[in-house]
């Protein structure tokens, strides 16, 4: 009865344009992401070199990336940086959160220094992380000119600790951004609980623990995405910091995925490791997304 | 939204207080250390540079190496500087963070107040396009690029940045809005505006603080972007990253590293000013919307 | 055909029914509460009617005019929120304008409806304020400000005092029904305080679940609810009902109820046709102020029954004192007068107006009607 | 979707049809020289155009070697918007002439008798099916070492010309307390010092037949464990802090006497002019020991783009200008690099460019003239790029000689 058919002018056209209007970027998603993933898919199964080719070769570029050592070395790295970078981004952030949360003197000078690395690439910040890590001319070489002649941080020259130095530049940049984010949970926080909290004795410890930090749900999950996206994202820093090595030591996919593509000429491994990558992504975050979303129904 | 209202009502002790400061003093050094060394060496002539002592203040001052980067460095044949790629950005950047931020708010308006079916699964598929890695669009992408005939155009350039920015412009004005009260937008409906009345005269006014938000986020992201700008600008509009990249980059010759870091710091102004001038209304947008739920 | 009439409305969610052919008539000038407990449907009917939500099937149409699928801003309505909905960056007089800048009244013409509106309301010297800087009973205003300068054929309120304090709240009831007196509008009232429904209102509509329980004048659904929903739903406190069982005696249909110590009562029925239940149980409505001492008895009742029971507790409440007490196993609580001499543990001879109980099926809920 | 693949398999027919947006009279060149020495260089080739009235416009992507360069090409030529002339070297001119996305330049090239004057084995890079593709700016070689004259002095160390002479002069720098070979640690700078080790352990064929014919039983024969012990040789002889380190700042420690020896191409040279020092003065440049007779090179050439079937004016001007010995001087001086023909007259460079001169023309007429595998011009990109992995790794430490000689066989299948 009701149906759109008898419906006014005006009632029709409201129908119509929150679709109309969100056409063009769900036309600009499906065409630029979606088309494109489908097509990084397809090369995957192609005998692709140095441009697209659409000879068929099934699984021959899944079969030889498996065998690459390197692969493997940049999926472990892949384990150790994110986990170690989501970890450790999430703790500063909130510690530097919850401090800053302290009625503190000087909040409106240190936060925009918290903030502020996240505003510069590292085309910009890689020569200075490069040199500071050095340890022939930067902290080492410092440390030991000022008296301490037993301290050593090598770790970027060393294969074994490489790529913890990738993990400390990149928790430089992003957790001062991560620690915005608690922040403003923090502050969205009722202070008439917290104030009910103390009535009932809790200590500020307690307070944290039980009351505070459980409410920051919303922010946690917010960060998680972030960095998670942050995490997989990364390559400017292992070019700039590392170029990914010494050795492969500091290869991730995203740039295992770059050299085979563009500078190895084997544009059908580096989609099949696309490929891999996405599906990996889309294991961890569709699951997330789906949870996200139905609860707000 | 005042701030002081916002603090919490935890009470610390003196040895926590002195503590806390102890930790983000100390935290605030860790964040500056890079700067300082980039500004330090600015500023120094390249013989003291090279003479080693990274993290020593300057013997001799000299902002030469800034003029340089800024107007007489070699970029390629010419030296030019960074100066006429500054504008190149300005011009990419403007148009495509205006278009993401005004595509993520009306998409954020209709998938919080103009539900339909299945209008989740659009947002999910529109959050899920944000993890895509850049690397593998770059060849379809010409392609496209090509055959829409924006190839090497700055236009094309901002629509390639809007096209993988309003994933999160969405995600962060949808979060804003889902917040926004329902009965405000009947109430506007029942006194006779349209879609974009609503839109223009109700929502987008109070919108102010998730705007910064996604401004900002657009801004620092388009502006460091060094990948696309490579490799979907032409000569005319490289944009101040590969500038940037072609000063640092040289293959051979001498590493003038105090132009480096004083070109460096030039291409990060515009985003550090960003942050620093819009920093506090940061926290709040992101206070008033993006971090809930 | 009155003037709002809603004929056979249906809304559903999908393959979820949430409204159920609901028809309701409503004349010009009259005032329509919808009353009922929170997911009972009326807040949607509500915006069915204002066009915020599509009819699944049936008709709404306001003078005549089918109104289903026409835009909410041609349907020459207005509604007050229970939020208020006032624009957040406008001022006082670009909320109540912004209506008719919509409709493309011209300026001066807009000035002056919302002088007239701003002077009706006595909110003039707030025209330049914003809703930020606006109490409560200012923001009420206000919003009622912006549905009365539309002039528009049918107001509509969706629960517009919830927000308000106690004592707002009354001024405000009786500021709105003042409004209705003056400017003689068709109003739809959305509420689920049921003393706001009666006060205001000409008409009640008593929902839940999605049903319409009862339609009809404030007294109609005080005395004769169509069933115990209605019955326990309206009313302060609510109406007593309690399991009894009907016997005829000489010839007069009683309930006959256990009392504090399980010994039988009976009271007299006014219904004669109750003899039909004659052996069977039923359940026994009895309002709260029906039940009091002998001297505080309705002299103009004709059926006053005397009962012997013992008060469990009393509350006195000022003008009234409440009374409880054991029938039929259940608590039943009495209205008296607050100087009736009561105390707990007392055995008290109550005066029951048996004119004004009804007696309900105990399978349908339903009022057993004469 | 389905009509995206389509339209892209139809890319290099596109390409054909599609041209560049650089007009007539102009030419828009895609290189990565960005330093002040080459960009200097670049403006001879620049003025000599505009007195021809062409045009230049200037396409910098610097980064890599050219690789970040490479990937925007790809962008370009993928959106039809190829440049007119673009830096590139060895293996991705012939791959990209495979794709028919190049222009025929035997017309200039019989005009200018370019195939008498060009050595055979740079030809191999700047032709493809017999026709001209590519013109070739300069011919780099790789496998020179660059020592420090008054350190080598100092401990009487004469210049070595054998690797037990070599060795003995590392161990002797290091008795001496100085860093004997001054190394960055990156994969191409290792591949460039394993390249200039194989050569001289494997000699002449045995390095033809790993690196160019990828022969599997000299990959993982017993002269190539050798070369990887003597690998292992260097990197015991290097200072701690090798790793990641810029091949530049590598040279500034045996300019400032920090270290010995440096193994590493011709530009390294550059460095030590800007630094004011002379040649066989201050420095000495000296084939790598056991490398006397060969040249290892890799060379700079530009590609043309084809512009609707035939070459266009403005590319052959520039590709005349590019092969002009006026140019060939010009710019080599300042690269360090040598001319890429033959013929010209050399007496403008210092010792060193002459020695390079004099030993290019001799391996050439010698058959001792081979593409350096470290820069791509042995074998193609992913194969170069699969032997610097294992390169690294075992110059790294991450395993010894043994394994390293089964990974090279094994990562170079996968990656043929």
């Amino acid at each position: 009865m009701a149906s759109s058919a008898d419906a006014d002018f005006k009632t029709r056209l409201q129908n119509w344009i929150p679709k109309l209007v969100l056409s063009p970027s769900l036309a600009m998603m499906l065409v630029f992401v979606y088309g494109f993933i489908l097509f990084s898919v397809y090369l995957s199964f192609t005998d692709s070199r140095i441009l697209p080719t659409y000879g068929w070769v099934g699984w021959e570029n899944y079969d030889k990336l498996w065998r690459l050592s390197h692969w493997e070395i940049s999926l472990k790295n892949m384990g150790i940086f994110a986990g170690l970078y989501i970890v450790i981004c999430t703790c500063i952030g909130l510690g530097l959160a919850i401090f800053l949360d302290q009625k503190i003197r000087g909040e409106g000078l240190l936060r925009p220094i918290y903030l502020y690395p996240m505003a510069l690439s590292f085309i910009v910040t890689g020569t200075a992380w490069k040199w500071f890590l050095d340890p022939g001319i930067g902290l080492e070489n410092v440390m030991q000119t000022w008296g301490w002649t037993s301290f050593e941080f090598d770790w970027i020259k060393n294969r074994d600790f490489a790529i913890y130095t990738v993990v400390l530049a990149a928790v430089w940049q992003t957790s001062g951004f991560v620690m915005a984010m608690f922040l403003a949970g923090l502050r969205g926080i009722d202070n008439e609980i917290l104030r009910a909290a103390q009535m009932d004795g809790a200590s500020n410890w307690n307070l944290y623990r039980r009351i505070i930090i459980p409410q920051l749900r919303p922010a946690f999950l917010s960060a998680f995405v972030i960095l998670s996206h942050l995490a997989i994202k990364t390559f400017d820093l292992v070019i700039a910091l590392t170029g990914g090595g010494p050795g492969r030591a500091t290869e991730l996919p995203a740039t295992f995925m770059y050299s085979y593509t563009f500078t190895r000429n084997q544009m059908g491994i580096g989609a099949a490791s696309a490929t891999i990558m996405l599906m990996t992504i889309a294991a961890i975050m569709i699951p997330y997304l789906y949870a996200e979303l139905r609860e707000k129904r | 939204m005042s701030q002081a209202s916002q603090d919490t009502a935890i009470r610390t002790g003196r040895v926590t207080r002195t503590l806390i400061y102890l930790v983000l003093l100390l935290f605030g050094l860790f964040y500056l250390l890079p700067l300082y060394v980039m500004l330090v060496n600015s500023v120094k002539p390249l013989e003291e540079i090279t003479g080693g002592g990274m993290m020593n203040l300057p013997q001799v001052f000299t902002l030469e190496p800034w003029l340089k980067a800024w107007s007489s460095a070699q970029i390629g044949v010419d030296p030019t500087g960074l100066k006429p790629y500054f504008w190149n950005s300005i011009k990419m950047v403007v148009p495509a963070v205006i278009v993401s931020t005004i595509l993520g708010a009306l998409n954020g308006y209709v998938l919080t107040k103009w539900r339909f079916k299945y209008d989740t699964i659009l947002f999910g598929l529109m959050l899920f396009a944000c993890f895509i890695p850049f690397q593998i669009v770059l060849i379809p992408m010409a392609r496209m690029l090509g055959l829409m005939g924006l190839a090497g155009t700055t236009w094309g350039l901002a629509l390639v940045h809007v096209v993988y920015g309003i994933g999160f412009t969405t995600l962060y004005f949808r979060n804003y809005y889902a917040v926004f009260p329902t009965e405000l937008i009947r109430a506007a409906q029942i006194d006779g505006a349209g879609f974009f009345q609503i839109f223009w005269r109700i929502l987008l006014p109070s919108s102010g603080p998730i705007a910064v938000v996604s401004i900002i986020w657009q801004f620092t992201n388009i502006w460091n972007d060094f990948l696309f700008g490579a490799s979907f600008a032409d000569a005319n509009s490289q944009p101040m990253t590969v500038a940037l990249n072609n000063l640092v980059q040289s293959s051979t010759g001498v590493k003038e590293y105090n132009v480096h870091f004083a070109g460096a710091i030039l291409a990060a102004m515009p985003t550090l000013l960003v942050y620093i001038v819009a920093g506090r209304y940061f926290v709040r947008g992101l206070m008033a919307g993006s971090v809930k739920g | 055909m009155g003037f709002l009439d809603i004929d056979n409305a249906t809304k559903s969610y999908g393959a979820v029914e949430v409204l159920h052919k609901v028809d309701i008539s409503v004349q010009e000038g009259e005032f329509l509460v919808l009353v009922g407990p929170s997911g009972c449907g009326k807040s949607t009917l509500l915006n069915m009617i204002a066009g915020l939500e599509e009819i699944t099937s049936g008709e709404i149409r306001i003078k005549d005019q089918v109104m289903n699928g026409v835009h909410p801003s041609n349907r020459n309505i207005a509604m007050v929120f229970q939020s208020y909905a006032l624009y957040p960056n406008m001022t006082v007089g670009q909320n109540i304008t912004f209506g008719l800048e919509m409709h493309g009244v011209p300026k001066p013409e807009r000035e002056k409806a919302m002088a007239e509106v701003a002077k009706l309301l006595q909110i003039e010297q707030l025209l330049d304020r914003k809703p930020g800087q606006l109490s409560g009973g200012q923001r009420q205003r206000v919003a009622m400000g912006r549905a009365l300068v539309r002039n528009p054929d049918v107001f509509l309120f969706d629960e517009p005092l919830s927000n308000l304090d106690a004592k707002l709240r009354v001024d405000m009831r009786t500021e709105i029904k003042k409004l209705h007196q003056n400017l003689g509008t068709t109003i739809v009232y959305v509420t689920h305080d049921q003393i706001e429904a009666m006060t205001l209102s000409s008409r009640i509509a008593v929902m839940n679940g999605g049903y319409v329980q009862q339609l009809g004048t404030p007294q109609e659904i005080y005395d004769t609810p169509a069933n115990i929903f209605v019955a326990t739903f309206m009313g302060s406190p609510a109406m007593n009902v309690v399991p009894a069982k009907v016997v005829v005696l000489n010839g007069r249909p009683h309930a006959e109820v256990a009392v504090h110590d399980g010994s039988m009562t009976q009271l007299p029925f006014s219904q004669d046709n109750l003899a039909a239940w004659d052996g069977r149980e039923i359940l026994l409505g009895i309002r709260p102020e029906t039940i009091t001492d002998m001297d505080g008895a309705d002299r103009k009742s004709s059926n006053i029954a005397q009962m012997g029971n013992r008060i469990v507790v009393t509350e006195p409440a000022g003008s009234d004192t409440f009374v409880s007490m054991q029938l039929g196993g259940r608590d039943v609580i009495a209205r008296m007068r607050s100087d009736a001499e009561v105390a707990p543990g007392q055995d008290f001879t109550f005066a029951v107006n048996m004119e004004k109980a009804v007696a309900f099926d105990p399978e349908s809920e339903m009022r057993i009607t004469p | 979707m389905r009509n995206l693949l389509k339209t892209k398999s139809l890319i290099v027919a596109g390409l054909l049809a599609t041209t560049s947006l650089a007009q007539a009279e102009e030419v828009e060149v895609l290189h990565w020289w960005t330093s002040g020495g080459e960009a200097a260089a670049l403006n001879v080739l620049k003025d000599d155009l505009s007195g021809q009235g062409i045009g230049w416009t200037d396409m910098p992507v610097a980064g890599g070697g050219g690789e970040q360069a490479m990937t925007v090409l790809r962008a370009r030529v993928t959106a039809g918007n190829a440049p007119t002339a673009v830096q590139a070297l060895g293996f991705d001119i012939l791959d990209w002439a495979n794709q028919g996305a190049l222009a025929d330049l035997n017309e200039v090239a019989a005009k200018e008798g370019w195939d008498d004057v060009v050595p055979d084995a740079l030809k191999a890079f700047a032709k493809s099916d017999g026709k001209w593709v590519a013109a070739p700016v300069n011919v780099h070689s790789t496998n020179w070492v660059w020592a420090n004259k008054a350190v080598l002095d100092a401990n009487g160390i004469a210049q070595p010309t054998n690797w037990d002479e070599f060795v003995s002069a590392v161990e002797t720098l290091k008795a001496a307390g100085v860093t004997p070979i001054a190394h960055g640690g990156q994969a191409w700078q290792d591949a460039t010092v394993f390249d200039a080790i194989a050569m001289s352990t494997l000699g002449p064929d045995g390095y033809k037949a790993a690196f160019i014919d990828l022969d599997e039983d000299t990959l993982g024969g017993d002269a190539m464990k050798e070369a990887f012990d003597r690998m292992a040789f260097v990197r015991d002889n290097v200072d701690e802090n090798f790793s990641g380190r810029d091949w530049n700042l590598a040279t500034a420690m045996v300019i400032n006497g920090e270290a010995g020896f440096q193994m590493m191409g011709d530009w390294a040279k550059g460095e030590f002019l800007n630094a004011g020092k002379v040649p066989g003065q201050d420095f000495l440049c000296f084939r790598f020991p056991g490398t006397q007779d060969q040249v290892t090179f890799n060379a700079d050439q530009f590609m043309m783009f084809d512009q609707g079937g035939s070459v266009s004016a403005e590319q052959a001007a520039l590709a005349s200008a590019i092969l002009s010995p006026s140019f060939q001087i010009a710019f080599n001086k300042v690269k360090g690099s040598v001319p890429a023909r033959t013929d010209v007259d050399g007496s403008d460079l210092d010792a060193c460019g002459q020695q390079g001169m004099k030993d290019l023309a001799a391996a050439a007429s010698s058959g001792n003239l081979f593409g350096s595998m470290a820069h791509g011009h042995a074998a193609p990109a992913s194969v170069k790029n699969a032997i610097y992995d294992v390169v690294t790794a075992h110059f790294n430490g991450e395993y010894d000689s043994e394994t390293a000689v089964t990974e090279l066989v094994d990562a170079v299948s996968i990656a043929k």
